[in-house]
């Protein structure tokens, strides 16, 4: 397809190939390294579930007894697998017993590698096996029941009570949502742990749990069949908990989960060693279970000018892009993030966010865009914040996004109110439905405003791309080029929980999920 | 972490719901006619308190020049017994055109005669051409167009005067009147005038008479002296099922 | 400029050749009559003012002698300065002498034509003099304070109560309003009448009173030098007065008057015969005062379908055009109209608005286009009926509009109150600002969806225009090809006030207003 | 017609403002948690009439399934009396960054010390940064830029411990705090837990205590136990101002 905007292939090619370099060499950190959170979700993976008496889960209760023993260097594997082979017992066993205080896994005689993973095959196959069943669930639905067109109608919930979302989450999807998202509790991502059970306390979002995940997709599954629909689920797996909370996702099937070690750095402090390596596995997870992931560039404009910095949520996308590529994430499934950001009331500024959306076509032919509504420039006025979002919707239908995050005209005064949704779901219903083929119709003037505005931008992401290439990742990070916000490299949250990993150190999900089974 | 459901509703006392049962969370906008500035929205918040919302929060107010808007949310704390509440409703058995046509077959025997008309200044004829006229509204066609219907469209700007001669004079079994400017309560007016005229001329007895419009419902119209009131969204055949069955009903066959 | 359309002009001449033909066709039925109204304004703007005992106007206390006299074919103007000759009395005096009963001007001896108009010929002079004053204080706002910028913001203020009705305008100006309309109440314009004075009481709008218009000019000329931009005020003279209101809007300085006797017929069922006669006078008069009128083809799509029946719109629009020619309007003063009203709920229904408002717009290149906005399908859903007015919006800063009625997001429930002009005026600012120049920027698909949609309907509007060259005016409006409504030609309200002219019959202000002084 | 000018605003009884004086017009948005119909629209009506607004009269209905949510509008029946409105502001002359600089000089003579965050679990700096970071916001520098003001910016999520620690740590004049997330008021709780820890450790008198965010009104700050409270588009000078003026009045220099 010809390019509307006039861009470079040149130019474009030259941007992906600096960030193909930079995820590559970031790809040898992460490759050195494991982390709690890592080794937690293997052991989620092999099936270990539930809480001790103090609430506190099982998988952290293990993996901490093996960093307390000095064992988080081999992997959490290695010692499941080695207890099973001395004590004869489950991971689910011997998760408990640990607990319970009656066996000490780092003190028992041990194997070798190979025998370890050996004996955990199995288990590890059957988690495989579930995810699999997952996924051709989620295509049987498709096949059966279809779903919404592009660009899906994905709304939030965020009561901070499960069954308080599924009431509403139930009337999104009679009203048109293709896609629920149930929004995190206030600071959830800087848990070191993930909640367990079914909860209804949470402050502006519910918790993430996998019996909340479970119920949930328990309701779309139902009302799906009702408006004859499949409705996805989406939750949150940046953070601290990145893999364990995507590889919940991938045994609930969840269809869309943002993830972005990108955000938890610069957003929620978390640090950057640790989450970029969380965020490997998580991807790998996620891949496999072909789950669409939405990274968070979008965010960088809330801090930052959506004019000035709109290049850094290009070369932002170009490096996640490369990072899902690292983890054998189909472009289908790469939902890349930008927004509707600039000040409303900027002359030709609809113009500016035209230029962006169809960049970001051009740039992801292919990747399911997650495009965020206004929220920065959002007032208490909400007929102004409306139209707004209009205008938002407008800019979605026309240039052909995969995603629209539904702008609420609440958004600069409290999580979604029922009717808050409702209104959003009839405003973008509206108008994609009106302008359903414009996209199609409309050329750009050559040399004119918004070509000229595309090919200024994409050439700025350029340039950043190869100062990061030359710089490396952490080092931008620490110099605050995107959001305008710094970090250093040994700051924020978790970095003790972060471990250079020993020569007998195996993760048996991660060769399987990239090639093994994946293409049996 | 509790794990408990969440609220069920108690229908005797119901409140609004925002994202919580009975948060009573409620969205205002209105203008007052005072300077704008910390104080009008003071004001706004007081008046708010005396509507009984607990918490109001003026989130976007603007200055009008000695008027000042405000957007307002509140929690409202009155609640409402929704069983008690019954709403008075055209009771009858809605038939389709053919079924109309079939029941003045078996039970009128003779041509139905139907007057209608938008009355007084108002000249809104779309409503009740949707009513009458062959055409109809939304693929439902109109009286016009219905076997033992005989219906008179009289269109726009109709004074009551004419109205009633024009049934006098052809004998009407119905009067069908459309009402959409409501400002100032001039359909009230209107519709009233027509009701006293038809008693002076004591034909009130004698006819069906109905009134229609986007403001007008099935309680208004009976307190105004109508047999029946249909707002929007209704069609030829709601109303000539109320008409042929209250023509039975009241032996005016 | 090319047409973006790729519209034939071949087709255009054609559709506007008919069109001439129709409206001089017409122009000879005119010319060979006159109306009580008009012969009413003759006297109006010889200075006749006032009303008697009974709040009767004079001008219709004088005209109604002369017809109750059989006088009426000669015209006032003849019976006026026949009166002052004989009489020595100026034309106030004696109407109101007239009203008294003290005086029958149809019993003096009679003086001859010759004589009758050179004797009124200086009360013609001043009457005109008084209108190019009133243009030139218009003139100087313009150079001195400046304008908004096109689309104007039109704004209507309808209370019933002109000094509330002042309140609203000016507060409206000072949220951005261009143009203040003031509109009349509930079925003024089936009066035969104009009313009186200030007036306070009035149904879904104030009654149009010379007085009116003088507190309003006013008030506007004040709120204009506050905000620093000339305040345009706008009033209707369509219905039984066509003629006397323009006259008023000519002496209190209207700057725009809906003036369609095609609306009249159709929509308030006036005589055919007598409103076209009256539009002919009214419209010459607009022109001479350099007003703007608007013509009332948007109200065709509250009664018919606006997809199947834009063509109606194409055609009417131009013989509009014709009609103004012939009154000597210029182009830029041609304010014609067409509307924003097809169904919501239609797939692409946005690209049809758009080939519509931009087919106008390259058909009449220099007219100050009246854009409406959605009415018919505005719901009690302010929300959405909110987004309906933000597409309306998007169109006419795209396919650049001159004139933007702002839609109300409660046009389906009440006249405005003071907060929804406020929020309206907000979403049209944002709007025309945010896309600036987006018409400038976007070039559409040969071909396409737009293209074909805008060939198409011309195609029909030539087809259509043909037709009526063959029929006449009067059968085509008999056989209800406008707006679905169908009106005989000696039906509706006001034929009675149609009077053949005899040979001596002369209107001193025609010719003048058309070439006379207005070059001078 | 008569022929009266409209009716002037009474001040003592203001009623909102449609189109008319006095009219009363408001309108209103909100979801009731019943089924879908004529009953649920008289439901809501009902809930206006409690409200005080006459008249109500619902003008969009919309079925949520289990839910309705309404549009509706009616007319405000309470009054206000808008001259015995007093609204608590911070009282304070506000001075530039020139001004406060010299303030500093002429009445201070050192260097002021302020500590800035925002608090508990909320991640919003953008508020504190446009208040404390040298770029401030809309053009108007933040306190980092003013000369003989020493602030320190600690960002997001900073526990309350970690905040006094610090101000007492640098000494600190001024502590600046900033709440964003104000859901189940969780900005009320964090901010009440600050007052408490400041008094415990015997400093709450020594120190100004500001805070701030878009939902913190100086009332709602007041009766928190700060001494001062600022809301949407303030900027540093106002900070600066209050801050500086507070220590010569509290003598605290
Ligand atoms: C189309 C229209 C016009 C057209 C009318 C053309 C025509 N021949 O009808 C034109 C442009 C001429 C017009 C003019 C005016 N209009 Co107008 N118009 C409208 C509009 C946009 C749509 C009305 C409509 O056609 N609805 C569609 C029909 C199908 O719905 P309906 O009438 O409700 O009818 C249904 C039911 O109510 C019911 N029904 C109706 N009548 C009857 C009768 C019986 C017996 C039964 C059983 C059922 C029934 O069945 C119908 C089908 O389901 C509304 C705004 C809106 N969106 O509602 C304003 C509106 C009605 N108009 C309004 C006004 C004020 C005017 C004017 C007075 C303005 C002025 N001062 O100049 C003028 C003058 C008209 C006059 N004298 O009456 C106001 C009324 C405000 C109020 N509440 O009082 C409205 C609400 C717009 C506004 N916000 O200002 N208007
Ligand atoms: C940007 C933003 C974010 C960014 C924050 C990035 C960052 N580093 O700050 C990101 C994307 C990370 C984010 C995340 C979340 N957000 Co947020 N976010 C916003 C948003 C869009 C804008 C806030 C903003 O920057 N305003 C601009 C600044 C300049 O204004 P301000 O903060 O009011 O500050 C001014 C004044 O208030 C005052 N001021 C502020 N602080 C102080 C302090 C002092 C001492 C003084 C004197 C003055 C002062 O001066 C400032 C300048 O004039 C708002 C919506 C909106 N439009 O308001 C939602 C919003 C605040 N977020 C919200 C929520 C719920 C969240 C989340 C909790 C969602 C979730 N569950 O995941 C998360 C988690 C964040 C957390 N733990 O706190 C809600 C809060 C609802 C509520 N009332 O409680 C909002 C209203 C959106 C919504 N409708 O849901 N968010
Ligand atoms: C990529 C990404 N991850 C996660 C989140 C939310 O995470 P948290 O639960 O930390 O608020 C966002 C929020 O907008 C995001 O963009
Ligand atoms: C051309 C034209 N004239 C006049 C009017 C209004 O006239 P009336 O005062 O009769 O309602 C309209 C209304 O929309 C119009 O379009």
């Amino acid at each position: 397809m010809k390019s509307k905007l006039n861009l470079d292939p040149k130019i474009i090619d030259s941007a992906r190939s600096s960030a193909a370099k930079i995820a590559q060499d970031m790809q040898k950190f992460i490759d050195r390294h494991t982390t709690v959170s890592t080794e937690r979700t293997v052991l989620r993976l092999l099936g270990i579930d539930g809480v001790d008496e103090y609430d506190f889960p099982l998988p952290n209760v293990v993996v901490d007894a093996i960093k307390d023993g000095g064992g988080l260097a081999r992997g959490a594997a290695y010692w499941i697998g080695n207890a099973m082979i001395q004590t004869g017992l489950s991971p689910q066993e011997i998760a408990e017993r640990v607990a319970a205080g009656e066996l000490d896994i780092m003190k028992l005689p041990t194997a070798s590698a190979k025998e370890a993973e050996e004996k955990i095959m199995p288990e590890v196959k059957k988690a495989l096996k579930n995810i699999k069943a997952q996924t051709e669930k989620r295509n049987h639905y498709l096949q059966t029941l279809g779903e919404g067109k592009q660009p899906y109608l994905y709304v939030i919930v965020a009561t901070g009570n499960v069954y308080e979302d599924i009431v509403q989450a139930q009337a999104a999807a009679r009203q048109g949502a293709d896609v629920i998202a149930v929004i995190r509790t206030t600071a959830q991502s800087l848990l070191d742990y993930v909640p367990y059970g079914p909860t209804t306390e949470g402050f502006g979002g519910t918790y993430a749990t996998q019996e909340n995940f479970r119920l949930m997709r328990k309701a779309l599954d139902e009302v799906g069949e009702e408006v004859g629909r499949y409705i996805r689920l989406c939750n949150y797996s940046s953070g601290m908990c990145m893999p364990e909370i995507a590889a919940m996702g991938a045994i609930e099937r969840l269809d869309m989960m943002l993830n972005d070690a990108l955000y938890g750095i610069l957003f929620r402090d978390i640090n950057m060693q640790r989450t970029l390596v969380d965020q490997y596995f998580s991807r790998v997870i996620i891949g496999y279970a072909d789950i669409i992931f939405n990274s968070g560039e979008d965010n960088y404009l809330t801090t930052a000018d959506a004019y000035e910095e709109a290049h850094t949520v290009v070369a932002s996308q170009f490096i996640n892009e490369q990072f899902a590529v690292l983890a054998n994430i189909k472009e289908e499934r790469m939902g890349l993030g930008h927004a509707f950001e600039m000040d409303p009331d900027m002359e030709n500024g609809f113009l500016y966010e035209l230029a962006q959306a169809v960049m970001a076509r051009e740039l992801f032919p292919k990747a399911p865009l997650k495009y965020m509504p206004p929220t920065k420039y959002m007032t208490g006025n909400i007929f102004k914040g409306h139209i707004q979002n209009a205008l938002f919707n407008v800019v979605s239908i026309w240039s052909g996004q995969s995603i629209q995050l539904l702008g609420m005209m609440t958004e600069a005064i409290h999580t979604p109110h029922m009717q808050d949704r409702i209104y959003s779901l009839e405003n973008a219903s509206y108008i994609f439905n009106n302008m359903r083929d414009l996209g199609e119709e409309i050329e750009f003037k050559k040399d004119g405003i918004i070509q000229k505005r595309a090919q200024a931008v994409l050439k700025d992401a350029e340039k950043l791309l190869k100062e990061i290439e030359k710089e490396g990742l952490f080092q931008t990070l620490e110099k605050g080029k995107f959001g305008g916000v710094k970090r250093p490299r040994d700051g924020g949250k978790g970095l003790e929980g972060v471990c250079v990993k020993d020569e007998q150190y195996f993760n048996p999900f991660i060769p399987l999920m990239l090639g093994g089974e994946k293409n049996e | 972490m509790s794990k408990t459901a969440p609220a069920k509703v108690d229908l005797t006392k119901v409140k609004p719901y925002g994202d919580t049962m009975n948060d009573g969370m409620v969205q205002l906008s209105f203008t007052l006619p005072v300077p704008y500035g910390e104080e009008a929205n003071e004001a706004a918040r007081i008046l708010a308190k005396k509507m009984g919302l607990d918490e109001p929060s003026v989130v976007f107010s603007k200055d009008l020049g000695g008027y000042t808007c405000f957007i307002l949310y509140g929690k409202c704390q009155h609640t409402v017994d929704y069983t008690s509440i019954k709403v008075p409703k055209v009771e009858v058995e809605v038939m389709d055109r053919l079924e109309c046509e079939k029941f003045i077959e078996e039970n009128i025997k003779r041509d139905v005669v139907i007057v209608g008309a938008c009355t007084g200044t108002d000249a809104h004829t779309v409503g009740i051409d949707a009513i009458i006229n062959m055409k109809g509204y939304h693929g439902h066609f109109g009286l016009e167009r219905y076997k033992g219907i005989q219906a008179i469209n009289m269109g726009s700007q109709v004074p009551n005067e004419e109205l009633v001669a024009k049934a006098i004079e052809v004998n009407a079994d119905a009067i069908l009147v459309s009402q959409i400017v409501t400002q100032k309560d001039i359909h009230v007016q209107n519709l009233t005038e027509l009701v006293e005229l038809l008693e002076a001329e004591g034909l009130r007895d004698k006819i069906i008479l109905v009134c229609g419009g986007p403001r007008i419902s099935h309680e208004l119209a009976q307190e105004l002296g109508y047999d029946a009131g249909f707002g929007p969204d209704t069609y030829a055949e709601n109303v000539a099922s109320f008409v042929l069955e209250e023509m039975v009903k009241r032996k005016l066959v």
